[in-house]
């Protein structure tokens, strides 16, 4: 595959309740990715968003957008996932050559929205959604049950990840605001109250309004624009089946299928990543896809998050902003590789992982090999 | 009368299961520094529209951003009282005291000077059929001016000068 | 500017669509649709490398419903993606399955478009498209009563008959040109398997008869609200040599986004002052000709399928995609140029104007569009198809798809950029 | 009702919020695999389908086998007992109205039918927390009144009582 540049990046810095309208929100993202890329509307050929219309309360969400994602007259489209997602498709446009600079934005604003409504909206209509008994709380509290029953891996180990997200998320400047807790510890984590054993509320992420701009550009046009840079050089995406009891919680089939289609095109193996930017809702989550994606043996997964190589930034921890947290894994992978992370850089990185999901337990994923370097 | 029956096919009815999209649960959140000014602009009977310095383009009711120039448009503009129909279209209703159904003109309104249109009506009982694309309207304000988006009560149409000059050149030759 | 790799389109098919399918839920419906493409193609669903789909959610109630429709979608363990763009929506994922094989990435992609529209509140969708909207006017002093009667008018058929308004003026067309319009449609559906409103006799009178809907429209002229789902099949050129006896290549797609028409963000005034002029279906048109290396549509284009709920439309895209000169679309028409054996036949399926699955219907465009050109569409044409058109709108008629389609690969082939 | 209209001169800041005023209402139909399984609830029974290709065994059926790719028509009776495959404790409870943090444990268990080859989420009743344990067995309870909806299922026990 030919190296697709990310070229320019901005992100709104997620609040919980934002004082911006929605397109003024997106308009800020976008026209901020223009400037740090240094390039002018017009050099943008497509514009991929990534909105839902049951996020934004209004149907076709991307109707009323164009003018401020910039798409006026462009060739425009919307993938109603993860941003990440949206960053596949318009990979697609640019590799097929029939675009060059594409602009991707993931936008939401949870101050808005019941979040947690709109995922029993997910359900299958005939049994699951009458019922609604299947929700982000009891899927997440299942799916550590499973892994800490396996492994033998101890509440404690969980809350010590979960603790030590907290932390890396107060170094991060683009993190929510009430998201920094430099002083969490694993005790305190397992204080807070139960949201459905053994998932506590401190192990759940803070929902922050949002939105992330990308600019993605093909090889030749991304050396001329910037000096430094970072290359996608593989991709992988993959989603298994709904069906709650048949899969395998203890670990993410549809990430060890994405990321082994995504290393294959990259040409690396799991050893070669120095830094992994995964969306996962929960620590544990985050150590599910890590070691589906190769970087530890089974159930071993927590070492990652004390050494520092998962989610220096604090991953979902840091501000989940749906629709948008994939992007910004990919921009903090993008940071990490440039050396611009200032205060939670990791030393010595060449090549990162980044990923995004929709569904429950991460039905669905998507993962990004990105390399630095000319 | 009815239109002759398609062919219907005929399928087994199954159970249905309830489902709800609860749109009261939502917020929405609005930018309100134009139309603030906009608002402000119709208590003194003037029509302010917003001018994109990039590209020109006036819009009115004023709009938060250039889609063509990618920017937040800031400078201000008078616009006359004056405007034409852009398009138009009917929304039948029935009338309350005769049970007839009457066809109320809804016009896009197409201001002087701007590049816009916004939807709005004419003066009650005007008849549907004296409506064609071009008229010239003009702003009929409300008696107390409140700024508020009321205070536009409708448009009433003015005489078409277009249709005048073509008249006095047909009387000429 | 030209494709990586040569997309091309090897299989079509349709479930049965009505206005209540009772007997299926969502995800049986796209599975018979599914089922009917990978049949007719003669492949394994193991094949299929990438599936991309997409619906318009607010309709039927089910955020992200291919999550649960997985397994029905033969995409279990799969990559995945989710293309929804309004009315559009069918149209987007056709052109996203054409990028997914263009890039290379993919060598067999399925692409989905399905709505089950019995089971939700169409009008309550469309209205939500401006909830937002609608609900800081009061506030700002916009009196209730007018935002009801006014914006009543305001959704897809209140665009649609400002749009026919326009147009009417623009062409001197009038709405007994409209009502043969919806006579011609009808009738062809009569003859398609899978159609919805299906009038064998239906007569110009009959239409007329009927009362507004909102003027110019009347019930009669209006698209009904169908439950479907269509699927299409891409592949590599070489492969789809390897598969399809007359393999259907892609060779220009286009999509450009205007600005709303009618309503725009936050109560702003609508950018599009006449929404009958259509920039973006004009731009949409002339890149796709381009990639496709055609100069002269109205000639080189023997099959067109235009995304037209309503008869103003279907005469306003024919004359906008460069099929007919600017306001003699009506009087092709009356010629029976548009006609199944017509020189150049239009919506020969019978249109969106009788069967309207909303996130199918964009899709159904090109999957007929295809089927003309190999020769298996339920309403096959006499005359051989060697180029055809299929073509999508959505949003407040601001969004666009176009899709050129022909026997023969690109001719010019100019790789790098 | 609050005042309207809405003073903008009195208005701190430069973003007002509005609240959405309606609700749009769907009807599923749940199809004929269903639509037999809930004929099968109102008898007190579970009816699942069979894959013809791989023979794995659905409840709730569908009519499609996810890995195979075909038919799965055949109904088969499924009995009413059932293992615990996963659970969890939770006192909230979430609906497409709203989500709230109840008083009361709501012990959720995601349950296998026997024979069955999938797994679906249930209230397990009677007992208590500390008595749940993977791989217990259970069986079902039927609700009191039963009207051919998934709530027909009351919930699960384990087989002996608590």
């Amino acid at each position: 595959m030919e190296r697709i540049g990310i070229v320019g990046y901005h992100q709104v810095r997620p609040e919980l309740d934002l004082q911006m309208s929605p397109y003024e929100c997106i308009f800020t993202a976008v026209r901020g990715a223009l400037d740090h890329a240094g390039l002018k509307r017009k050099d943008i050929t497509t514009v991929i968003s990534a909105t839902n219309d049951y996020y934004d309360g209004k149907t076709i969400s991307n109707c009323f957008k164009v003018s401020a994602g910039g798409a006026y007259m462009k060739d425009e489209s919307k993938v109603e996932m993860d941003g990440a997602h949206a960053a596949q498709y318009a990979m697609f446009r640019i590799l097929s050559q029939n675009h060059k600079l594409a602009m991707v934005y993931g936008f939401s604003m949870p101050s808005c929205m019941p979040f947690e409504c709109t995922r029993i909206l997910e359900l299958d209509p005939t049994f699951d959604r009458p019922i609604s008994l299947m929700n982000s709380y009891s899927t997440c509290g299942m799916q550590m049950r499973a892994y800490m029953k396996k492994y033998g891996v101890s509440e404690e180990q969980i809350a010590e990840a979960t603790a030590t997200n907290w932390k890396n998320a107060a170094k991060n400047p683009l993190a929510l605001q009430e998201a920094q807790k430099a002083d969490m510890t694993a005790a305190e984590v397992l204080k807070s109250d139960y949201l459905a054993s053994p998932l506590r509320e401190l192990m759940y992420p803070l929902l922050g309004d949002g939105c992330t701009a990308l600019i993605l550009a093909p090889e030749k046009q991304a050396l001329k624009i910037t000096d430094n840079p970072v290359w996608i050089t593989g991709v992988g995406n993959c989603q298994e089946t709904y069906y709650f009891g048949e899969r395998d919680l203890t670990t993410s089939l549809s990430m060890e299928k994405a990321s082994e289609a995504a290393y294959k095109m990259a040409g690396v193996k799991p050893s070669d990543i120095d830094v992994a930017e995964l969306f996962g809702y929960t620590a544990c989550e985050d150590i599910i896809l890590a070691e589906s994606a190769g970087l530890a043996e089974k159930g071993k997964g927590d070492s990652l998050v004390a050494k520092g190589c998962l989610n220096p930034s604090g991953g979902a921890t840091s501000g989940m902003t749906p629709c948008a947290t994939g992007l910004n894994r990919i921009i903090e992978a993008v940071k990490q590789l440039k050396g611009e992370a200032e205060e939670h850089q990791v030393s010595g990185v060449k090549k990162a992982i980044a990923s995004g999901q929709i569904g429950f337990c991460a039905q669905n994923n998507i993962i990004y090999v990105l390399e630095g370097g000319n | 009368m009815p239109l002759p029956d398609y062919e219907k096919k005929q399928y087994k009815v199954t159970r249905t299961m309830p489902g709800a999209w609860y749109l009261s649960n939502y917020k929405y959140k609005f930018n309100l520094s134009r139309m603030r000014i906009m608002l402000r602009g119709f208590k003194e009977g003037k029509i302010l529209g917003v001018k994109c310095r990039g590209c020109n383009h006036v819009s009115f009711p004023p709009k938060l951003i250039c889609g063509r120039c990618l920017v937040m448009p800031d400078q201000w503009v008078t616009l006359p009282d004056t405007g034409s129909v852009a398009t138009g279209s009917g929304s039948p209703r029935t009338d309350q005291e005769t049970g007839e159904i009457v066809i109320d003109p809804v016009i896009l309104v197409r201001q002087d000077g701007a590049d816009t249109v916004w939807i709005h009506n004419l003066p009650e009982n005007y008849s549907f059929h004296d409506v064609y694309i071009g008229m010239p309207i003009k702003v009929h304000w409300a008696e107390e001016l409140k700024g508020l988006w009321s205070d536009i009560e409708y448009y009433d149409p003015i005489e078409d000068m277009g249709d005048k000059i073509n008249k006095e050149e047909l009387a000429k030759k | 500017m030209c494709a990586k790799v040569q997309p091309a389109v090897i299989s079509a098919g349709f479930c049965e669509h009505a206005s209540k399918r009772s007997d299926v839920n969502m995800a049986e419906l796209v599975n018979e649709a599914v089922e009917d493409t990978i049949t007719k193609a003669g492949i394994e669903w193991k094949d299929i490398d990438c599936v991309i789909n997409g619906n318009m959610p607010a309709f039927e109630g089910a955020n992200i419903p291919e999550l649960w429709m997985t397994d029905h979608m033969a995409s279990k363990n799969k990559p995945f993606l989710r293309v929804t763009t309004g009315g559009t929506t069918g149209g987007s994922v056709t052109i996203a399955g054409y990028y997914a094989i263009a890039s290379g990435m993919y060598e067999t992609v399925l692409a989905i478009g399905f709505e089950q529209q019995s089971c939700g509140d169409t009008s309550m969708g469309l209205a939500s498209v401006a909830l937002g909207e609608f609900s800081i006017m009061p506030e700002l002093g916009y009196e209730y009563n007018k935002i009801v009667s006014n914006m009543g008018a305001g959704a897809a058929i209140g665009i649609a008959s400002y749009q026919a308004m326009s147009y009417m003026r623009r062409s001197r067309a009038t709405e007994e040109d409209l009502a043969r319009v919806v006579v011609q449609n009808r009738r062809n559906a009569a003859k398609n398997w899978y159609t919805h409103l299906k009038m064998p006799t239906v007569t110009i009178e009959d239409v007329l008869d009927t009362p507004y809907i909102s003027f110019p429209l009347r019930y009669g002229m209006v698209c009904p609200a169908t439950d479907g789902a269509c699927a299409m099949l891409f592949t590599t050129e070489e492969k789809a040599r390897q598969i399809a006896d007359i393999p259907v290549y892609v060779n220009g797609v286009g999509s450009y986004s205007n600005e709303s028409a009618v309503l725009a963000a936050d109560c702003a005034g609508a950018g599009q002052v006449d929404p009958s002029e259509q920039l973006g279906a004009m731009k949409s048109a002339e890149v796709a000709y381009g990639q496709a290396g055609i100069s002269f549509p109205n000639k080189e284009i023997d099959y067109a399928e235009v995304y037209a709920p309503f008869p103003n439309q279907e005469l306003m895209w024919v004359e906008r995609v460069g099929l007919f000169e600017e306001n003699t679309a009506a009087e092709a028409y009356e010629q029976g140029i548009t006609a199944l054996n017509g020189e150049l036949p239009i919506n020969c399926s019978g249109g969106v104007n009788s069967t309207n699955a909303i996130g199918a219907s964009a899709m159904e465009r090109p999957a007929e569009a295809a089927l003309q050109i190999m020769g298996k569409a339920g309403n096959q044409v006499p005359k051989t198809v060697h180029t055809a058109l299929g073509h999508g709108w959505g949003g407040a008629v601001n969004l666009i798809t176009h899709l050129v389609m022909s026997d023969e690969p690109q001719r010019k082939f100019k790789g790098g950029r | 009702m609050k005042n309207l209209p809405l003073d903008l001169e009195k208005m701190e800041g430069d973003i007002f919020t509005s609240k959405g005023m309606v609700k749009a209402e769907f009807t599923f139909w749940v199809g004929l695999a269903m639509d037999k399984f809930y004929d099968g609830t109102t008898d007190q029974k579970f009816i699942g389908t069979k894959c013809s290709k791989c023979g794995k065994v659905f409840l709730p059926p569908r009519n499609r086998c996810g890995d195979c790719f075909a038919k799965a028509e055949e109904f088969v009776d499924l009995p009413g007992t059932a293992t615990l495959k996963n659970f969890t404790i939770t006192p909230w409870k979430i609906t497409e109205r709203r989500a709230k943090k109840g008083n009361k444990n709501a012990l959720v268990g995601l349950v296998q039918v026997d024979g069955a080859d999938s797994a679906f989420m249930t209230e397990i009743l009677n007992t208590t927390e500390d008595k749940l344990e993977e791989g217990m067995k259970l069986k079902v309870v039927w609700a009191k009144r039963i009207k051919g909806h998934p709530q027909d299922i009351a919930g699960f026990e384990p087989v002996g009582g608590a």
